[in-house]
């Protein structure tokens, strides 16, 4: 298996803070790959220096063997790239559709046009129509965002992700703030999605990890601990008095 | 259709103005229209890069100004008959010196904005207005266009043999262009550049994460606001004919921002009823009281604490729900 | 401190005319719409224009020449546009054929040209810029104050009868300030050793100061007009250039206000007037007197003297015509300039800008503690403009 | 020429402290409360005329002082009361039409008050004559007396910010207004002290610069537009980026007046070099600022966050 997203080295300082220490990571195409590690690990920085909001002090990153380490945010999901944010991060005053038809635009371009009418793109509208319908928000169509509950937040944060049609996701924390029965239903949705587009999983809730993860690395002090299997991590000492030594507890 | 009742009672307003005006007896009522109209023009250009794109430019009236002396630097040249740097000739056609004012507001706007637009926030709304104050000092300083005293345009610019000389005739010319304005306007909302743009009002990160580069959205937004801006200089210069710094000053963009918050922000009809609403305040105001300012702040500020979405907002809500 | 004045109260009662519109009086008076700056910090000019004019029609009666006047007063706000829009309202709405009252140069550029369009007549109590002297002069366009040039090259003519043989000029960056120094040169015809150009609006003016104490110049002049000209006299002082250098000043930096608020800053400084408070002429005596008793200690201005020889003007001509149906009559007869001007002889050139006399002033401490200016002798005799050769009527 | 460099310093730095006593207020306003306040030039025109009056009735500049300061935080009060705590939750673009409303409320009742003519402030007797510094440097030493005011806050406010609780929390407030709030302090009253020091500051302000200019309607947006030059170069937000933006500004504009065209004069024609520097120094401030922007965009001494 090739791997889609390949990390060497990466380095970032704040100040006298190493929020990120070295750091080489490898996704695999096809995988769900997950990051975890206590509160302050440098999860949310390594993430932000991946998807190009932060700028690594030393360090490489290739996404599908193409080096990305320097490219803007944008040219990073032009590249494939897709993220869901934490905090969710939408458009507040448009509807759900709304939301989804300007992310299809977007991937679809054309944009700079001021003498067209948006609402007469038909390709966009029908593509809109057809992902909602496969979601669990069609009903919630023109609902404006500002109304929708957390759950259905985290939710549109995904779809506007895949609308993107991206090779690799970024997905920061998408189960935080749910319900049991809405994080069942977040980590139904993402299994069906394996095999289909590669992930990075940054995740709190260890169930959803171990349910999702083909592999998992550990993040501690912003060094990797260690990259394996469920099994593996589940077994190993260091990672067991990481978690220990923090307020977090493992299983 | 129901949403069109309302733009087609606004342009029908306009349209029967001068007619209602002699009616009336009160004349002031043609010129008072057709200033809302040009500052409707203006205010709805800030509109677009403020309600729509969320940048709150401070030094709009730059692009207002420089509009406004194109068309008076032009007639200058026109009539003392030597080129501008022995190379532009002068104009006092119309159909050249409106497109003239909105190229040359344009190039500004393109230079100022891509400066300006590095920054955001405060910091943006400070460059604009430092902007706006360089090319107000500047001109104050142009000895060759009068100065802080301005430029006369002895006769309104010329248009297909029409007598520009009458006022009303004037008042119509000014109406139709704002009406081809706002018609063009709406397709720009509406076109698949306005919707970027009101994606990247309501959250520019979201935007980056879909592979938007929203400085180059944010830029052609601002370049179109500044050609708006300068078409509406440029009616002014010739309704006043008049051309003078005092358009560039930084209390005039804070007008427009009046307008634009007074009407409702964001909303596409604001912009106009705000300029209503200022003109014609100041109007009767500085008719009734010499102390008219102090009215003037009273009633803008209670506007601005007890309602939101300012007229429009207020319209909609005694209508019914729709915000 | 200076309260509201009893003028409140005639303003209210012209404002409520305007506000009912109607014909009330039983004779149909002649209106004069006066278009003036009230707004911001030059608004006592503005205030000033209104009461001497209302104050020459209060003498007589509500009348000026006989004739019944009403006067409609609006501000401008200090906006060319606002002005222009009020000209068309007394012109179109309330019938007004004789407008007056603009202070500033930029106002009177939107404004007057569409008055003398449209066949109504412009009287200038203050600004008259160059070029409405010169090419774009007008019959229905009359300037009664003097033409901006005219101010700065008397200050010239004023320094080289001093005997002074170099000066340092200085004013702010912008075309008033400009036509201010050139005006000077050509009067003073001496040696420049410094010209520096200050920013418009500008408070601190040190940096000046201590140029010219390097410059050390026989003479200073300064054109600042209103709040910049109050700061750079009494910083002038503070940095005790005051009676080291002497300094000459034109009419707007002396107007009796600004002299009130430099205080002690002022004297010992020189100046030139077409008219002083001082003028031994019945007419500004009388002027005077009128003055002191309606507005008690408040300072009197050359801007008030002005509005008040306009409101006299318009009576001559009124007192002619008896109205204003025939407007090739009254323009005829303003021309004649046939009234006892408080400056003494005045006449209107070929353009119908003043003909007149300039003065010297000295700024000396008055009674109340307030510099006053005190006529010294005449300058230049029957002084008009050098654009009137520009004009063809 | 070394006493007329010293000289013009002595300029910059008094001009400087002037625009740090304004910028300071504007700064913590701004950075605090996130509240873009056009009428602080109005409470620095209220200080000017309400000490110059009482001034002038006792006939003691002293007695002025607490009286400037008084009328202005008192005011400063009654607008953070009335209208501003209404602004904190809205946007800028709600905060730039109220506070310019006020601007035309206060311009319009001080010509209620006090008329329209500008009204005449008398300096101290004992600061009327000029002092020999050194010998040669001719000096007012009111304007000595300015840089002192005006350090000594400065200091005053260093010691403030530093060292006291108020401070800690005015500190806290203009990094992260969310932990102010969960430190469980009344965020109301540090909001309402930190709006009454800013108005009083600028009050001194305008009483102190009242002998040096004009007293009149709309002193206070010819130096708005300054002061916010200051603020935004410095860092919103920043006591410090205010001071050294304040004396730098201060400085560098006095400078260029002085002796831009002097020594532009040695590199080109007279005539060309005094327009270039007639055109550099009247656009000087706006100039910096936009430089300053487009390399640092948050400005000097941004407070992160």
């Amino acid at each position: 298996m090739t791997a889609i997203l390949t990390v060497t080295g990466l380095c970032k300082r704040f100040g006298g803070l190493t929020a990120t220490d070295n750091v080489s990571l490898e996704v695999k195409t096809g995988e769900i790959h997950a990051l975890i590690g206590p509160n302050g690990a440098g999860k949310s920085t390594l993430i932000n220096q991946l998807c190009g909001e932060l700028a690594p002090d030393a360090g490489r990153i290739e996404l599908g063997g193409r080096e990305i380490t320097h490219d803007s945010p944008e040219d990073r999901v032009h590249q494939g790239l897709g993220r869901t944010f934490q905090i969710t991060s939408l458009l507040e005053d448009f509807t759900v559709r709304q939301n989804l038809g300007l992310a299809i635009q977007a991937r679809a371009g054309g944009n700079l046009r001021i003498w067209d009418r948006v609402g007469a793109r038909r390709s966009i509208w029908a593509e809109a129509d057809r992902r909602l319908g496969e979601s669990g928000l069609a009903a919630r169509a023109g609902t404006p965002v500002a109304d929708l509950s957390h759950g259905e937040k985290k939710q549109l944060e995904l779809i506007l992700a895949l609308a993107g049609e991206p090779r690799l996701l970024l997905l920061d924390e998408p189960m935080a703030g749910l319900g049991h029965v809405e994080s069942q239903q977040m980590i139904a949705g993402l299994n069906g999605l394996r095999g289909h587009v590669s992930m990075l999983l940054v995740e709190h809730d260890m169930d959803a990890v171990f349910a999702l993860a083909d592999r998992i690395s550990v993040l501690v002090y912003g060094q990797l601990l260690m990259t394996g299997t469920a099994e593996e991590i589940r077994r190993d000492a260091r990672v067991r008095e990481a978690y220990l030594g923090g307020e977090e507890e493992l299983c | 259709m129901t949403r069109l009742i309302f733009p087609a009672l606004i342009f029908l307003s306009f349209l029967f103005l001068p007619v209602l005006a002699d009616l009336l007896g009160e004349s002031v009522l043609r010129t008072m229209g057709a200033r809302i109209m040009i500052y409707a023009i203006c205010a709805a250009s800030l509109n677009l890069i403020l309600g729509y794109g969320g940048m709150v430019s401070f030094g709009h009236a730059a692009f207002f100004g420089i509009g406004n002396y194109v068309v008076g630097i032009l007639y200058h040249h026109y009539a003392s008959g030597e080129p501008l740097w022995g190379l532009i000739p002068g104009s006092n056609q119309m159909l050249i010196t409106l497109p003239a004012a909105m190229l040359v507001a344009g190039i500004a706007a393109l230079i100022i904005g891509a400066l300006s637009l590095r920054t955001s926030g405060v910091q943006f709304i400070m460059i604009t207005l430092a902007f706006a104050q360089m090319l107000f000092f500047l001109f104050v300083s142009l000895k060759t266009y009068g100065g802080e005293d301005g430029i006369i345009v002895r006769r309104t610019n010329a248009l297909f043999g029409l007598n520009m000389r009458d006022k009303t005739t004037v008042y119509y010319v000014i109406l139709g262009v704002a009406t081809l304005y706002f018609l063009a306007l709406w397709r720009i909302v509406n076109s698949s550049f306005g919707a970027m743009l009101s994606g990247i009002r309501q959250n520019e990160r979201r935007m980056a994460a879909m592979g938007i580069s929203t400085y180059r959205y944010k830029l052609y937004g601002f370049v179109l606001a500044g050609m708006s801006a300068g078409l509406a200089g440029a009616l002014m210069a010739n309704m006043l004919r008049f051309a003078s710094p005092d358009t560039m000053h930084w209390t005039k963009s804070g007008e427009f921002m009046i307008m634009v918050i007074l009407g409702g922000v964001g909303s596409f009809l604001g912009p106009i009823l705000g300029s209503a609403a200022f003109v014609t305040l100041e109007t009767y105001l500085a008719g009734w009281t010499e102390h008219w300012p102090l009215v003037l702040g009273l009633i803008l500020l209670i506007v601005v604490l007890g309602t939101r979405g300012g007229i429009k907002g207020l319209i909609d809500r005694l209508l019914g729900g729709r915000s | 401190m200076k309260r509201k004045t009893p003028w409140s109260l005639t303003g209210l009662a012209t404002g409520a005319l305007m506000a009912l519109g109607g014909p009330a009086l039983a004779e149909e008076p002649v209106k004069i719409g006066m278009i003036t700056t009230l707004s911001g910090a030059v608004g006592y000019i503005g205030e000033d224009i209104r009461d001497a004019f209302q104050l020459a029609m209060d003498q007589n009666g509500g009348k000026l020449g006989g004739v019944p006047v009403e006067l409609l007063v609006e501000d401008d706000g200090f906006k060319p546009g606002n002005g222009r829009q009020i000209a068309e309202k007394f012109m179109y709405d309330e019938d007004v054929k004789i407008l007056t009252g603009i202070i500033f140069s930029n106002i009177a550029g939107a404004t007057v040209p569409d008055v003398v369009d449209n066949g109504a007549i412009y009287i200038s109590p203050n600004a008259a810029p160059s070029n409405m002297a010169g090419k774009e002069c007008h019959e229905n366009y009359f300037a009664v104050a003097w033409q901006n040039d005219a101010l700065h090259e008397a200050t010239g003519i004023a320094a080289k009868k001093m005997g002074y043989k170099n000066a340092f000029a200085l004013a702010p960056n912008y075309q008033a300030g400009k036509d201010a120094i050139a005006g000077f040169k050509k009067g003073f015809g001496g040696e420049i050793v410094g010209e520096l150009y200050t920013q418009l609006g500008q408070t601190d003016y040190s940096a000046e100061m201590a140029q010219i104490r390097a410059a050390n110049p026989e003479v200073v002049f300064q054109f600042h007009p209103g709040g910049m000209g109050i700061a750079f006299l009494r910083q002038y002082q503070q940095a005790g250039l005051l009676g080291q250098i002497p300094m000459v000043l034109s009419e707007p930096a002396t107007d009796a206000v600004i002299l009130k608020a430099v205080g002690e800053s002022a004297v010992g400084i020189n100046g030139t007037a077409h008219w002083n408070w001082d003028f031994d002429n019945e007419a500004s005596k009388t002027f005077v007197a009128a003055w002191k008793e309606k507005y008690g200690d408040r300072p009197i201005t050359y801007y008030a003297s002005q509005s008040y020889d306009t409101a006299l003007l318009i009576a001559s001509a009124l007192k002619e015509t008896g109205g204003v149906d025939d407007i090739d009559a009254l323009r005829a007869a303003l021309r004649k300039a046939d009234f006892d001007s408080v400056r003494g002889p005045f006449e209107f050139g070929p353009n119908q800008h003043p003909v007149q006399n300039w003065y010297l002033v000295d700024i000396e401490m008055g009674e109340a503690g307030v510099p006053v200016t005190v006529t010294k002798e005449l300058l230049v005799e029957g002084f008009g403009d050098s654009y009137s050769a520009l004009c063809q009527m | 020429m070394t006493l007329l460099i010293i000289e013009q310093l002595l300029n910059g730095l008094q001009y400087g402290v002037m625009l740090f006593l304004l910028a300071a207020g504007l700064t913590l306003i701004f950075g605090i409360m996130g509240v873009i306040n056009l009428a602080h030039g109005s409470l620095y025109m209220v200080g000017a005329f309400a000490g110059t009056w009482v001034a002038t009735e006792t006939g003691s500049f002293w007695i002025g002082v607490p009286a400037a300061l008084a009328a202005a935080m008192l005011t400063g009060f009654a607008v953070e009361a009335v209208v501003v705590r209404r602004l904190y939750a809205r946007d800028h673009l709600d905060q730039v039409l109220a506070t310019f409303s006020l601007i035309l409320i206060f311009n319009q009742l001080i010509v209620l008050i006090f008329g329209r003519a500008p009204i005449y402030t008398a300096l101290p007797p004992a600061f009327s004559e000029s002092v020999e510094l050194i010998p040669g440097l001719f000096y007012p030493p009111y304007r000595l007396l300015i840089i002192a005011v005006g350090l000594l806050v400065a200091l005053g406010l260093w010691g403030l910010i530093n060292f006291t609780r108020i401070g800690m929390l005015v500190r806290a407030g203009s990094t992260n207004r969310e932990m102010v709030r969960a430190l469980g302090v009344d965020i109301r009253l540090l909001y309402t002290f930190v709006f009454g020091l800013g108005a009083m500051l600028a009050g001194l302000a305008g009483f102190m610069t009242g002998p040096i200019l004009a007293v009149q309607v709309g002193m206070g947006e010819q130096i708005l537009l300054a002061t916010f030059v200051v603020v935004v170069i410095g860092g919103v937000g920043s006591i410090k980026g205010a001071f050294v933006a304040g004396i730098g500004l201060g400085v560098i504009d006095t400078c260029l007046r002085a002796f831009l065209p002097g020594l532009l004069r040695n590199l080109m024609p007279a005539s060309e070099a005094d327009a270039l520097g007639l055109g550099i120094s009247s656009m000087g401030i706006y100039l910096l600022m936009a430089v300053v922007l487009l390399i640092r965009p948050k400005g000097l001494f941004a407070v992160e966050g």
